[in-house]
């Protein structure tokens, strides 16, 4: 996989302005859209409506009907026509509703866009973004509250990239757009009305490198996406207690950055992980395996795994709210496992 | 509006018309107030279609809806205490609450749901239709969706599907102009939606979905094709919704007059007119009429209200069966 | 879940006759069709072609174009038909050409067959079997030869089976379809043609236990489907150079049988996970993680994963093989792992 | 067939027909070496689709194909050579033999595959013409695919999104009866193929597709149609394989009588009579032209026995690109 290096910012007077992480993305969408004229957006109500997330509000209007494409409810053809663009030299953004409904185009992004370089022996790249929401969290029950980010995580010939903060959410797309590749991009619903600070200048940010968020020394909390701001509190809650938590964002789950994550828990050497998908078979069992081939000896205690009760999302809050991770089940299981003693 | 209908028939059709508005009304309301949450899509505008099209259907027929269902579960006898007490969340809910404002189920209805998916129910519902034609029953198996729904590649091979095995499928497209905020003749190069029933060798028909009468006649009339033996019927139901697709659209996307207009042809407003003036009923019984239902909806509140939230050591219960099913022979 | 118990085999005097994977699945096919006629089989070719590897030959003459019926190329269709037809009191099997056309399915599989049951509050039970080729080794290249078994096993809702051997494929189907809810078959295209002996008599087999097809005391290889016969190939070399491997067929990839994991584990104290997937966030990082979890104090050494290398599978003969786990590179892990000292 | 043809131009025609016959026997042959393997689809009987079809399309103009393709590449000029030698899975081959007998590509023949998945190639066809839409280049796409792939929803999503979009696309839809083992009457409900456009308002036409000529013209009008920017356009080539779907295939499902009866239709035998009749050519010159062919073919097969295998250690090369691409500003 290549390395695709951030772009260097402007070397202007960082003025912080605030921001939320929608607001973000469709920044970062402006921008794409202006540098390069092989860049268009398409989806289901991309335009006119503005995006169901509202991400795209605002730029039918500024770049047109061509640029920013409402396509009609059929995912498996107008992904297929990303992949079909990009092949022929375009640089699409393709936004699928959320991942539930990506189910439906499944078959071209494994067996096009993840096979045509390799099967055409280099000949075809196909330089694609697919967007998509995931995850659970505003009650919308078991057919739009699915995360499925393990399942792209798995294909090779594919990138998944999942921006948990608002940088991210500013500069991951711009890096994604210089990849050769084709990137599947995760944002997680319950972050879209995250609010901050951000440089007025941010640019693209790095793809290769997982973020250490906060700094810690008794235990790695190993996440990505929706669940990073509740480890974030889940370290804080910890913190109170005497707990010194190291939080890491994956930021890109294919191809993981096993390097960030060891040498964490070679330092904490215990570590949870924390994943919004079900547990079987999910991206955290691909972390667990990695640190317990290599830093098995590291290891003060099993790796512990935070993930969504193995149940299709059900629709009441407490349920629901039941169902997945929590600040406070992070917290209880970073704190088992410091208090374990093998 | 065709002048022969009984007078208790046309009274139940308003009745079925006003109980979907005013059951939607109150679940606006509620949704203001936190008690339904999720997606909430209102049929408001559109009653005349699940209101017409469920009459010709018998006990034994099965239905298959979307997420805009809450209407068609009313009128097929889903009690409004069962399907309030599902849009809270409450056990007492007639999917126990699982499923929400989505994906009402009653399987003593054959109401199998409540689908969010676009298009996802048609598969199903040929599947359904087809158990009932291998079993030798001469059930129909009605499907809802919605315009938008016909650009999915689920509704191409299905009415395939349907038509080469000619099963007992009623397709009804609630053709409401709109797939959330796509207009029909941008999400469609053919927007005679009947169009796309012959190129299955469908017979179809579309009819104003706005007047419930003329729903239940085309509707009756594409059921007793399929109970003959005709195989799957295509109806296409021209409507509209008054109100934005969710509750979080901002229904930008088209014209406060475009709305209107169509306002000016609300099913019951003019349904309502006809009885007036066919003598069938004045304001005296219109407003004896919308008092019971309104005590019905609210019985239908205060039974939610009062309805329990599942244990939440029950939420992994129905991931899996309790038991196996006896092998028939073995 | 449900266990569902193997129905008891008829005590007649168990005469022992020649067969293979392919006509125990059919013999399997035409029992169940036979017993019950509530069951029907659909698919692409299942009919007059025979089925495109030959397992339903012959049934179209002997039960009739209504019980053995021909679909047209849509499988989202007939996939999600077979799921409305179970709902609705039927009990159909389901054949999918290979898992890699089951893509265009998905979406039923997931957000209907998985979902229905819990979503409707116990109401609308799924009780339907879907078989699917899976696997590489023919040269059929990148778009027929993937194994995305560990994508089903990730979803709640569903049984994941692979029967390994002849048994399993004259017993799996009758189980399975005595399952209240949906059951994903998988078939490794490589067992098709495998010869064998097999009782006369032989009836159901249990979906509820892995098996263990060969004992040993130096080392666990846990497998199955069209690995398990390079793995009992690899304990045969093993036994050689004097190292005792305990070979085990894990036979249902959802609910994992765990017990039958861990206490080989418990024995060995160090095993190799072999599957056919591609390794990142493959069914092998599901039990490696377990192992981790539950019996990382039991380990000698870490977990080892012989699986696929993530790439689309190529054509050519040398490098497929070279992409595919196999006797060799099993034998050569567990040896390694064996002579490896902490 | 038409009469005023070039002799030139009807020679190239009778040529390129002869050398998919010639090449795929020699295929055939191979595979019963096991010099090829995997999957292997003959195109005989079918090689007037490829060799009318292509006569319309300049070098700027795109082609997506299926896994029965080697006539198309053939056709569209990859030479024998890289073909031959991508059966093999040999590194000289054009898709460095990562792909065999499905997954013909050539990047400088805007040969975009060799798709395996039935109806897989449509969306990417629709993909590859809007990219050129998009960028105001008039090419076509042309993209072929088997009668079986119609009832694929890829096929209806992409011809919805084709029509709608105005895009550039030639949908050539190579009816030969059969899916596999499934005849078209037990796949479709509506046999007449061109009729699945109209449902669209793609303009469509049915064509004799053993008729090179009728091919070529039929082909050539709804390139003009495309290129004077009317939007997509079906055309139907009605024909028949001679051969098993692959060499997998004990083709038990149709009678030996019905393959005779399209057999006296071959399109190479009728058209070499009318080429004959015309006095185009005589014995002496189709020995030539085979004998040229002959050594063509036998030239690729030497070149593919004398290729290489591409190293293990490369196995992982192109899972993904070696340099990021450049973005166009920054
Ligand atoms: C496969 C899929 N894609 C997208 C969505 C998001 N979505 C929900 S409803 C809807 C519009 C559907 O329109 P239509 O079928 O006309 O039904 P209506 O809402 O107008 O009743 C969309 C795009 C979805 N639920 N499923
Ligand atoms: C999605 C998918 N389903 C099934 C198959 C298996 N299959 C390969 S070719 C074929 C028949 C296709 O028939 P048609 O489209 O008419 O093309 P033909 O082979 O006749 O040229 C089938 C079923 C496949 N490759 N892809
Ligand atoms: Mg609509
Ligand atoms: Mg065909």
């Amino acid at each position: 996989m290549t390395a695709i290096a951030a772009a260097v910012p402007p070397a202007a007077m960082p003025g912080v302005v605030k921001t939320t992480y929608r607001d973000a993305l469709r920044a970062a969408h402006r921008d794409a859209l202006r540098r390069d004229d092989r860049v268009f957006l398409m989806g289901e109500d991309v335009g006119r409506y503005g995006g169901c997330y509202a991400v795209s509000l605002g730029l039918l209007e500024e770049f047109g009907p061509e640029r920013v494409r409402d396509t009609p409810l059929s995912e498996l053809a107008f992904v297929g026509a990303g992949i079909g663009a990009a092949a022929a030299g375009m640089r699409p953004i393709v936004e699928v509703m959320t991942v539930n409904f990506s189910l439906l185009a499944l078959d071209q992004i494994v067996n096009s866009a993840a096979t045509l370089l390799h099967m055409s022996g280099g000949q075809c790249a196909v330089p694609l973004v697919i967007r998509m929401a995931t995850g659970a969290g505003r009650q919308v029950a078991a057919q739009h509250s699915h995360s499925l980010e393990v399942w792209y995580a798995h294909v090779p010939g594919i990138r998944v990239v999942a921006p948990a903060t608002i940088e991210d959410a500013r500069g991951m797309l711009w890096t994604a757009l210089q990849d050769p590749d084709p990137v599947v991009m995760f944002e997680h619903v319950m972050l879209y009305n995250l609010e901050g600070e951000i440089a007025e200048t941010a640019g693209a940010t790095d793809l290769d490198h997982a973020a250490v968020r906060r700094e810690g020394s008794d235990i790695s909390i190993v996440t990505y996406g929706g669940c990073l701001p509740k480890s974030m509190r889940a370290a804080e809650t910890l913190a109170a207690d005497g707990i010194s938590a190291e939080v890491i964002d994956l930021r890109t789950l294919r191809p993981l950055d096993d390097e960030t994550i060891l040498k964490s828990v070679a330092k904490t050497h215990r570590a949870v992980i924390v994943d919004e998908g079900w547990r079987s078979c999910g991206l955290s069992a691909e972390i667990a395996a990695r640190i317990a081939e290599s830093a098995l000896y590291e290891l003060d205690a099993p790796v512990v795994r935070v993930c969504t009760v193995e149940v299709p999302i059900p629709y009441p809050r407490h349920l629901e709210e039941a169902a997945l991770p929590q600040a406070a089940s992070i917290a209880d299981a970073a704190r088992r496992l410091v208090n374990h003693h093998g | 509006m065709s002048g022969d209908i009984p007078r208790e028939h046309a009274l139940h059709l308003l009745r079925e018309m006003l109980r979907i508005r005013l059951f939607e009304e109150k679940c606006a309301e509620l949704y203001g107030e936190e008690k339904i949450r999720g997606f909430l899509h209102l049929y408001i505008g559109e009653e005349a279609v699940a209101a017409g099209a469920m009459q010709s259907l018998t006990k034994d027929d099965a239905i298959v809806a979307t997420y805009r269902e809450h209407g068609h579960a009313l009128v097929r006898g889903i009690s409004a205490n069962a399907v309030m007490a599902e849009m809270y969340g409450k056990v007492e809910g007639c999917s126990r609450g699982r499923g929400g404002s989505m994906h009402i189920f009653s399987a003593a209805h054959r109401f199998y749901g409540g689908n969010a998916i676009v298009g996802g129910g048609l598969p199903l519902a040929a599947g359904i239709a087809l158990a009932d034609k291998l079993r030798g029953v001469s059930h129909v198996t009605a499907c809802f969706f919605g315009d938008g729904a016909v650009a999915e590649g689920a509704f191409h091979e299905t009415a395939n599907l349907a038509a080469l095995w000619k099963l007992p499928l009623l397709l009804l497209c609630e053709n409401n102009l709109y797939a959330m905020g796509t207009a029909l003749e941008r999400a469609q190069s053919e927007t005679d939606l009947a169009r796309k029933a012959a190129a299955y060798r469908i017979p179809s028909t579309s009819v104003d979905g706005m007047d419930v009468l003329a729903v239940e006649a085309a509707t009756r009339a594409a059921c007793d094709a399929i109970r003959a033996g005709a195989g799957p019927q295509f109806v296409e139901l021209r409507t509209y919704r008054f109100r934005a697709h969710s509750m979080f659209d901002p229904d930008r996307y088209r014209d406060k007059s475009e709305v209107g207009r169509w306002k000016e042809r609300d099913p019951i407003m003019t349904f309502t007119a006809f009885l007036r003036g066919r003598g069938d009923i004045d304001d005296a019984g219109l407003d004896a009429l919308r008092k019971e239902i309104e005590s019905e909806i609210a019985t239908a509140v205060a039974f939610a209200e009062a309805g329990q939230w599942e244990a939440v050591s029950d939420l992994t219960k129905f991931v899996y069966s309790e038991r196996p099913l006896a092998g028939r022979a073995s």
